[in-house]
């Protein structure tokens, strides 16, 4: 019933919503925000309705194919399935949020810019995960940077100019290697479409460059270290809802790149260079842990949290060439998978909240400064509850959907190595001290100063948003099944792919 | 020996656009009126005419003319089009500003007919003479034109530069004519590119055509021969430098194509490298020292450099799509050029040019739908998808990706990341920066020219977002065009 | 009898002089137009040179043409030069450098 | 029976619910009654769970809730295992638990966060018991967090002061370095067989004990030997054994009650339920079993040792907890877990009550806890005094009472145990029961005889607690004193754990089974008592501490002088908290800011990011002067590029 005509309206029911919010321009900021969260509102109805409509098992669906530029035989070619179908909800989740979160008087210059920007984001986001045209896909990609560019840049903090600049040559500098990987591979394979180029066989000395230029691309986004800070930037600087975005649904893109490009076309080259994505998603998990300790910002700590948990999607990922990949034995590769992808929603709703969370301080003190607060809890308590809440699941706290992923890759990698593992495992005191620490400092202790104690509590409005994170990391944590049963059989479908590849190249 | 009256309806466009020109002079002598409208809307509607004209009677199968030194072609149907819209747009923009600083007269207007003309000629050129009279009166109008504003401090010492090395690069390109001359026996392309395919050593051919080559990439304003490039865009009125940047270009193209295509096309293996080298300056010097500029319209000269080093990839790639590529490369860029110039056009005044970076300070919240004609512009000279300038890019980097030139397509998108940097640091000045508090608005440059103009930018801004989204048409029409 | 390598050699030379007059000049900019028509005559010996050697009228009939471009060239080009005086009150090459960087 | 079962589980979690979220709605009454209600309502199941286990004839229960997670093969499930091992401690749990719900409406009649507490101790209710109850490890790591968290919640319930909120981040950090061994003790297992249930698990350990995995290239390791050291390193986590015990004592910034409940009763010894749950996999390996002996009995000394020099009366009973828990360690290395668990049994009891009384006794001094500023108490308080010396005599085992039979146990169990590391252990321990002795009676001593060093104010109003005090002391105080009487016989001398499977013992000579052998009854044991050092070397103690602290208090000073040096070390707690605030936690955070400057800012931010583009634009500004503006320059720019192409031309002619 939704053939043909759901996936397109996901894209640009926001963006033409967006130009509707941009062209209300200045008129009356009652209209601006109305339209923004009727806007954002249909379209996560939309989204939910794909997810109600998804079949779990019925791999790509809800096609939908036209000719777009044919004389360069680029098609307009949209589809999802198991891994896509839950980030777009995803992302109509957070615009949603991130729409109603600007209804706040924090936000007041220019609204209809600010929202319209968000919604044509989203429609753009939402493009990218449902395109199966590389260059649609490609456009989607790139075109993200430019409202994300300004989001930053005009509502940012102090040193926005310097972050939203960093976040943008960054990204772009990784994904025009993209671009050229993919003008070769249309060369071999006669169209862009991302279901020709998976059955595409290239040769080693081929698919090396090529899942280097893929991973440039996908690991600026993720992003990996060391290719990591401009995140650290462009979350601090970039006004609350900005931030969610980038961290609930950017990053996303980065890791859905592997899955949907770089494991299924070149498995070969990503079975070769697992070591290398392995290894620096280690180093994101200790290292960046460790260097989120060591911040005084509370949206640079967790901006540096975002990248460790990053670190475990991409472990998850890269991890299955080396546990068991095509053996039945324990199925450590699926596991392992499995873990990394539900590591992405988990983290998308976490540190949401987090950024939301930092945002509701921030409207009130105007100061990002771990040490210009303390005893928030005093005066805040269903806040500092909330707070709690997230931090702990930050922590990998059983029962909130952030130790799901965890335990999933952790699992799966000891099949690998022990060493993965364990390293992996030390997240568990590292992301819990820089998570309760942060804690420690800004929420637990006497009133601090003057300004933390005239603080008021969570209006009805932020309550409503943070309250509706709270049950969605707790009931991930509870019934992580709901996701992985629709995600699942994408997975195993990949993972086949992939174990066949090799065994044929071998 | 009899003599034949040469078939004169090959070249409709070309006489009716000389007819049309002499019409316009004789108007404009006994035309009173100080805002030279008639001269306007005749020279507007000659344009416009030719432009119809030349799709509707060239397009079609190549046939030669004039004894071999004219081609009738769809090539050549699509260039003149496209070369006398693009005049008729930089004319479009132009009135105001010329009208608020005394220099509306007449002779502007004929100029720019000249130089179309030029255009035109130099579109059908089949022979080595023919392309050579068509540059020349193009270039002759163009030195007339950067200096057509005499009491500005700049014009006149940009219209000289321009004119000595202009001058110059005629010599070169005069020069290596003659070496293919002597080689060929000929100066019918048509010949040559017999000479060139069946010669044995083809060592002075190639030596010609370096020298050629020289006088192409000056005119385009390809390193190393680009030096007058920023200081012409930058001292010609502001008018002036939108068509330098826009048309000419196109034109330029065209004597690229027929020279080094129809002509030295056989040679291409052995020019590929003198290719690659001008691709690889002009990406480089272009993207660099335009990080480091704070004028504007000197910033896009560089940038107009770093473009051109794009379009010389397309060359360098040798094949059609490459060809294709780079017509639909320059054919975009100026559309987008004359969106930039045009709002620098349509924010300056008497008094004000606007032409430094720091005037766009805060446009955004002042005339919020000029900033985002300035940002759809500049987006899509960096290549952001969405909008025009990524086709143009991906057109490019394909076809020397097709033609086995990687190490060169990645150098040229890494170029295009350095060269994002100039294009976001001007919408960082239109967007996030404030106005001053207590700056006096007069002192602001605000948007003056009439509703039409206004309206013409904000469609030249949208066009370059539909191209961007619809880009088919476009597409077609060069490949076409090209022969694909 | 006068070889073709004799004319190229000429023109070649020719074409040297004015290339490097243009830029040893930095005196007067009318020295810079008497360069560029030397450079257009060296074109010109070319022309000829290899119109006699190949038995071509075709590049003879070229130099006709450039002549007259040459003395439209030189019209502009004088024209300028007044402007730039008028403007200026002096032609001095070295001067001309207002815009630069 | 499923339906008790669950009942048991979530009444607490319902209750704690209401507490906490609609706290301000129920008010402090309907927080604390409905709390204790469904606490209570869980003791009585859990007993009638018991009774039926025992008597009544069931089987033990098995049953899988809900499939949490199934990803290919590896389906990770909550269910249940209810076995006696099981039901034992759901007893013990819910019985100390309710009667710490009780004292908490005494104890914390003045507090703000009053249902907060509720909340929280319900919750934690709830956590405990899906513990004990679960029949895989995944929920058991579930419940295992869970009471961490709740603990990490109550140590800080005191959220405004800097002591509290450093010792829950503290507690909780240690915490994570063991669950970080638990969690890879399962990955190992979960890697190895493929499940983790626990059935399953043993069956495939049974089945293969010799299977190795490989952790460096080369080397092969036991699988049980590494799962096995890898899990206890959790259990030394939640159990506080040397060197992860010294978030335990600074847990005492909690309010007493959970420092009766969770911090000495229930939750600390989950790490010896671990060990005695999964010992068909321990019992596989003799390396992993040392090391818990030596562990657990270098715990057992030397923190009882510590507990001398404290002045603070909680964190002498913490001391004296994390000593115990060292015994029921020391325990389970020796395969004695029958005993370790019996002592983890009586030891709820008898360190509940202390830790009760004392608070009995903090309250009455309006939250004083310096045991130089109490003393002569004993006439103010009686009934606290009553079970506080009752409670005492349990902990140093004096004949008759709970802790003797559990104590003396696992001391005779060490002793008859054949092997050099046993035979240190079975020193460590023995001494450690004259230290225990000591430092309970000068405890005991300072705070009710001797003078009063009370100032007037608190003198002015002292008085005995209140009912619902003194009830759940008296209450603890009866299991104390007499339920090892009937329970010491069938739980560690006969099968009572091992008929239905729950703890399995390989070898066949073990110094348990030994006792075993020779076992003739509770008199019999108590009579063997006598021929034993561990009896003497109490008395000893008791008589040392009336001596220097009642007594002749005049000897301390001279006797102690040589020992100063000795006194300071354990003042200083052997340096361990040293280690951990300065050296892991200021090494880890010096060595962050040095990451974070050095590595983010300097080097990959500064150097590649920054340094490249500086570098850019200063190559730019470079080019740019080429740019001079000079006729002359550009014409000779021009030429020098013609000159370039030709040369490239003349250079392709040449070589091609």
């Amino acid at each position: 019933m939704f053939e043909g005509w759901l996936l397109s309206l996901l894209i640009w029911l926001p963006i033409l919503g967006g130009a509707w919010v941009l062209a209300i321009g200045q008129r009356s900021l009652g209209a601006v925000r109305g339209a923004a969260v009727v806007v954002a509102s249909v379209a996560f109805l939309l989204a939910v309705a794909l997810w109600l409509a998804f079949e779990p098992a019925g791999g790509m669906q809800l096609m939908e194919q036209r000719d777009w530029v044919p004389s360069l035989g680029i098609q307009y070619y949209l589809g999802v399935d198991g891994i896509s179908m839950p980030l777009v909800v995803l992302t109509a989740f957070a615009t949603l949020l991130v729409v109603i979160a600007g209804c706040s008087d924090a936000i007041h210059y220019r609204v209809a810019q600010y929202m319209g920007a968000f919604l044509i984001m989203e429609g753009l986001m939402i493009g990218v995960f449902v395109a199966l045209d590389a260059i649609l896909f490609y456009v989607f990609w790139e075109a993200m940077l430019v409202p994300m560019f300004l989001l930053i840049g005009i509502w940012g903090g102090a040193n926005r100019i310097y972050a939203t600049i960093k976040f943008f040559l960054y990204t772009f500098l990784g994904s025009v290697l993209m671009l050229i990987a993919f003008l070769y591979m249309r060369l071999e394979a006669g169209s862009f479409s991302v279901l020709d180029f998976h059955d595409l066989s290239l040769g080693l000395d081929v698919q090396v460059p090529i899942f280097l230029a893929l991973l440039a691309a996908f690991a600026v986004k993720v992003p990996m270290w060391p290719v990591h800070t401009w995140l650290p930037d462009a979350h601090t600087e970039a006004p609350t809802g900005g931030s969610v975005i980038l961290a609930a649904v950017t990053l996303k893109m980065g890791a859905y790149g592997f899955l949907r490009y770089a494991l299924p076309i070149v498995p070969e080259a990503s079975a070769q260079l697992a070591w290398l994505v392995i290894a620096v998603s280690l180093i994101a998990i200790v290292y960046i842990g460790l260097v989120a300790i060591a911040q005084t910002d509370m949206k640079r700590l967790i901006a540096y949290s975002s990248i460790a948990h990053m670190g475990f999607a991409t472990l998850g990922f890269f991890v299955v060439f080396q546990a068991g990949l095509g053996a039945a034995a324990g199925e450590g590769a699926l596991t392992a998978m499995t873990g990394g992808y539900v590591q992405l929603i988990s983290h998308g709703f976490i540190s949401a909240a987090l950024f939301l969370c930092v945002g509701v301080l921030y409207d009130r003190m105007h100061t990002r400064d771990i040490a210009a607060y303390g005893g928030v809890v005093n005066r805040m308590p269903a806040f500092g509850a909330l707070f709690v809440l997230f931090a702990l699941a930050n922590a990998g706290l059983p029962g909130t959907s952030g130790f799901v992923g965890e335990l999933l890759v952790i699992l799966g990698s000891y099949q690998a190595s022990f060493w993965y593992a364990a390293l992996a495992g030390l997240t568990l005191i590292v992301g819990a001290a820089y998570s309760l620490w942060l804690v420690k400092r800004v929420v637990f202790g006497p009133v601090a100063n003057e300004e933390v104690d005239g603080l008021r509590d969570l209006d009805r409005r932020e309550l409503a948003l943070l309250g509706v994170l709270a049950v969605l990391v707790i009931g991930l944590g509870i019934y992580p099944q709901a996701l992985v049963t629709v995600a699942e059989p994408a997975l195993v479908e990949l993972l086949d792919d992939v174990s066949a590849a090799l065994t044929a190249a071998r | 020996m009899s003599f034949e009256t040469p078939d004169l309806s090959a070249a409709l466009p070309e006489l009716w656009l000389l007819v049309a020109t002499c019409g316009v002079l004789v108007v404009d002598l006994f035309s009173s009126d100080p805002r030279r409208t008639a001269t306007l809307y005749l020279t507007q509607g000659a344009l416009l005419v030719t432009a119809v004209l030349a799709l509707a009677t060239q397009w079609g199968p190549a046939e030669v003319a004039f004894s071999g030194h004219y081609v009738v072609d769809s090539l050549g149907a699509v260039l003149k089009a496209v070369v006398v819209l693009l005049s008729a747009l930089a004319l479009g923009y132009s009135r105001p500003y010329l009208g608020e600083r005394g220099l509306l007269q007449g002779e502007y207007y004929l100029l720019t007919l000249f130089a179309s003309l030029g255009m035109l000629v130099i579109a059908s050129g089949a022979s080595l003479l023919t392309l050579y009279l068509g540059l020349e009166l193009l270039s002759l109008s163009l030195y007339a034109l950067v200096g057509y504003h005499r009491d500005s401090a700049r014009g006149p010492e940009a219209a000289m530069k321009y004119f000595v090395l202009g001058a110059l690069a005629s010599g070169i390109l005069l020069y290596g004519m003659s070496m293919v001359y002597g080689a060929s026996a000929s100066l019918e392309l048509g010949v040559i590119a017999d000479v060139a395919a069946n010669h044995e050593d083809p060592l002075l051919l190639l030596f010609g055509a370096t020298f050629m080559l020289v006088g192409v990439a000056f005119k385009l304003g390809a390193a190393p021969f680009h030096a007058w490039v920023p200081d012409v865009y930058q001292g010609a009125p502001t008018p002036v430098t939108l068509l330098i940047s826009t048309a000419p270009k196109v034109a330029v193209v065209a004597l690229f194509l027929r020279l080094f295509v129809d002509g030295l096309g056989p040679l291409h293996a052995e020019l590929q490298a003198m290719l690659l080298l001008v691709a690889v300056a002009s990406l480089l010097v272009g993207n660099l020292v335009a990080i480091v500029q704070t004028n504007f319209k000197r910033m896009l000269a560089y940038s107009a450099i770093s473009h051109a080093g794009f379009i010389f990839v397309g060359f360098a790639a040798g094949t059609e799509a490459g060809h294709a590529a780079a017509l639909f490369y320059t054919i975009t860029y100026s559309i987008m050029a004359a969106g930039a110039f045009g709002l620098v056009t349509v924010l300056s005044r008497a008094g004000l040019e606007a032409e430094e970076i720091a005037d766009l300070r805060g446009l955004n919240e002042r005339h919020p739908v000029y900033a985002g004609v300035l940002l759809l512009v500049l987006l899509s000279m960096t290549g952001i998808p969405g909008t025009v300038g990524f086709y143009a890019k991906y057109l490019v980097v394909q076809a020397a990706v097709q033609a086995g030139l990687i190490p060169m397509a990645v150098f040229a998108v890494i170029a295009a990341v350095v060269g994002a940097f100039y294009y976001l640091r001007v919408l960082k000045v239109a967007y996030f920066d404030r106005p001053e508090v207590g700056q006096d608005p007069e002192a602001l440059p605000t948007p003056g020219a009439s509703a039409p103009i206004r309206s013409l930018l904000v469609i030249n801004g949208v066009a370059v977002l539909v191209l961007g989204v619809f880009p088919e048409r476009l597409i077609a029409l060069c490949r076409a065009a090209i022969g694909l | 009898m006068i070889e073709l390598s004799d004319f190229l050699i000429l023109g070649a030379l020719l074409f040297s002089l004015g290339v490097a007059g243009i830029f040893l000049n930095r005196k007067n900019v009318i020295l810079l137009l008497m360069c560029i028509e030397l450079i257009l005559l060296a074109v010109n010996v070319n022309f000829i040179g290899f119109s006699a050697a190949l038995d071509d009228i075709a590049g003879q009939i070229f130099v006709f043409f450039i002549l007259t471009v040459a003395a439209a060239e030189a019209a502009i080009g004088l024209a300028i030069v007044v402007v730039l005086f008028r403007s200026r009150g002096d032609i001095n090459v070295a001067s001309l450098d207002a815009m630069k960087g | 029976m499923e339906t008790v079962l669950y009942a048991i589980v979530l009444l607490p979690l319902l209750a704690s619910a209401i507490a906490g979220l609609a706290g301000p709605w129920v008010g402090r009454a309907g927080a604390h009654w409905v709390t204790i209600l469904a606490v209570g309502i869980s003791f009585g199941l859990s007993l009638w769970v018991l009774y039926g286990l025992v008597w009544g004839g069931l089987e033990p229960v098995e049953f899988t809730a809900y499939t949490w997670l199934s990803v290919g093969d590896l389906g990770l499930e909550i269910g249940f295992l209810v076995d006696r091992l099981t039901a034992l401690l759901m007893v013990t749990v819910t019985f100390v638990a309710l009667m710490v719900h009780i004292y908490t409406i005494g104890y914390m009649h003045d507090d703000p966060g009053y249902q907060r507490f509720f909340s929280y101790i319900a919750l934690f209710t709830f956590a405990m018991l899906t513990l004990v109850m679960a029949n895989n490890l995944l929920q058991l790591f579930f419940a295992w967090e869970a009471v961490g968290l709740v603990s990490y919640l109550l140590i800080g319930f005191w959220f405004t002061r800097e002591s509290a909120i450093f010792a829950n981040l503290k507690a909780f950090l240690v915490n994570r370095v063991g669950d970080l061994g638990l969690l890879l003790g399962i990955a190992v297992l979960a890697g190895a067989f493929g499940t983790l249930h626990y059935g399953e698990l043993f069956a495939a350990v049974q089945a293969d004990p010799e299977r190795t995995v490989s952790l460096f290239a080369a080397t092969e390791w036991r699988l049980a030997t590494v799962a096995g050291l890898l899990i206890f390193v959790g259990c030394m986590g939640k159990s506080a054994q040397v060197p992860l015990h010294v978030w335990l004592p600074d847990s005492m910034e909690g309010p007493t009650p959970i420092s009766a409940l969770i911090h000495a009763a229930t939750m600390v010894t989950a790490g010896i339920f671990l060990v005695a749950r999964l010992s068909p996999l321990f019992e596989h390996s003799t390396v992993a079993l040392t090391v818990v002996l030596i562990v657990g009995a270098l715990t057992a000394f030397s923190m009882g040792l510590i507990g001398l020099v404290q002045n603070d009366i909680k964190r002498v009973i913490a001391y004296s907890t994390l000593s115990q828990l060292g015994y029921m360690v020391a325990a389970l290395g020796v395969s004695a877990y029958a005993a370790g668990v019996f002592h983890l049994f009586t030891h709820a009891f008898f360190k509940a009550l202390l830790f009760l009384a004392a608070g009995s006794v903090i309250i009455a001094l309006h939250h004083e806890q310096d045991m130089r500023r109490m003393g002569g108490l004993a006439k103010y308080m009686p009934v606290t005094y009553a079970t506080m010396l009752l409670a005492t005599l349990a902990l140093i085992g004096a004949p008759g009472f709970s802790g003797f039979f559990s104590k003396d146990a696992i001391i005779e169990a060490v002793a008859h145990t054949s092997g050099p590391w046993a035979s240190l252990a079975y020193w460590l321990l023995l001494l450690g029961v004259f230290v225990t002795a000591l430092y309970s009676f000068r405890m005991l001593f300072l705070v009710f005889h001797g003078r009063e060093r009370l100032d007037e104010h608190a003198r002015a109003h002292l008085h005995e607690s209140p009912l619902v005090v003194t009830v759940p002391l008296v209450l603890l105080a009866v299991p104390s004193v007499f339920i090892a009487l009937f329970t010491f016989g069938p739980v560690v001398m006969g099968d009572f754990l091992h008929t239905d499977g729950a703890i399995r013992v390989l070898a066949e000579d073990t110094g348990l089974q030994y006792l075993a052998a020779h076992y003739h009854g509770v008199l019999g044991f108590m009579g063997h008592a006598l021929q034993t050092p561990t009896l003497y070397l109490a008395l000893a103690g008791v008589l040392v501490a009336w001596l220097l602290y009642l007594g002749r208090p005049q000897l301390r000073a001279p006797l102690t002088a040589p020992l100063r040096p000795l006194q300071r070390v354990l003042e200083h707690g052997y340096g361990f908290d040293w280690l951990f605030i300065r050296g892991f936690t200021g090494g880890g955070r010096a060595f962050a800011r040095l990451l974070a400057r050095f590595g983010e800012r300097w080097l990959i931010d500064g150097a590649l990011v920054n340094g490249m583009a500086r570098s850019i634009g200063r190559i730019a500004a470079g080019a740019r002067y080429s740019q001079t503006g000079l006729l002359y320059h550009y014409a000779f720019v021009m030429v020098l590029g013609l000159l370039l192409l030709i040369t490239l031309f003349v250079l392709r002619t040449l070589f091609a």
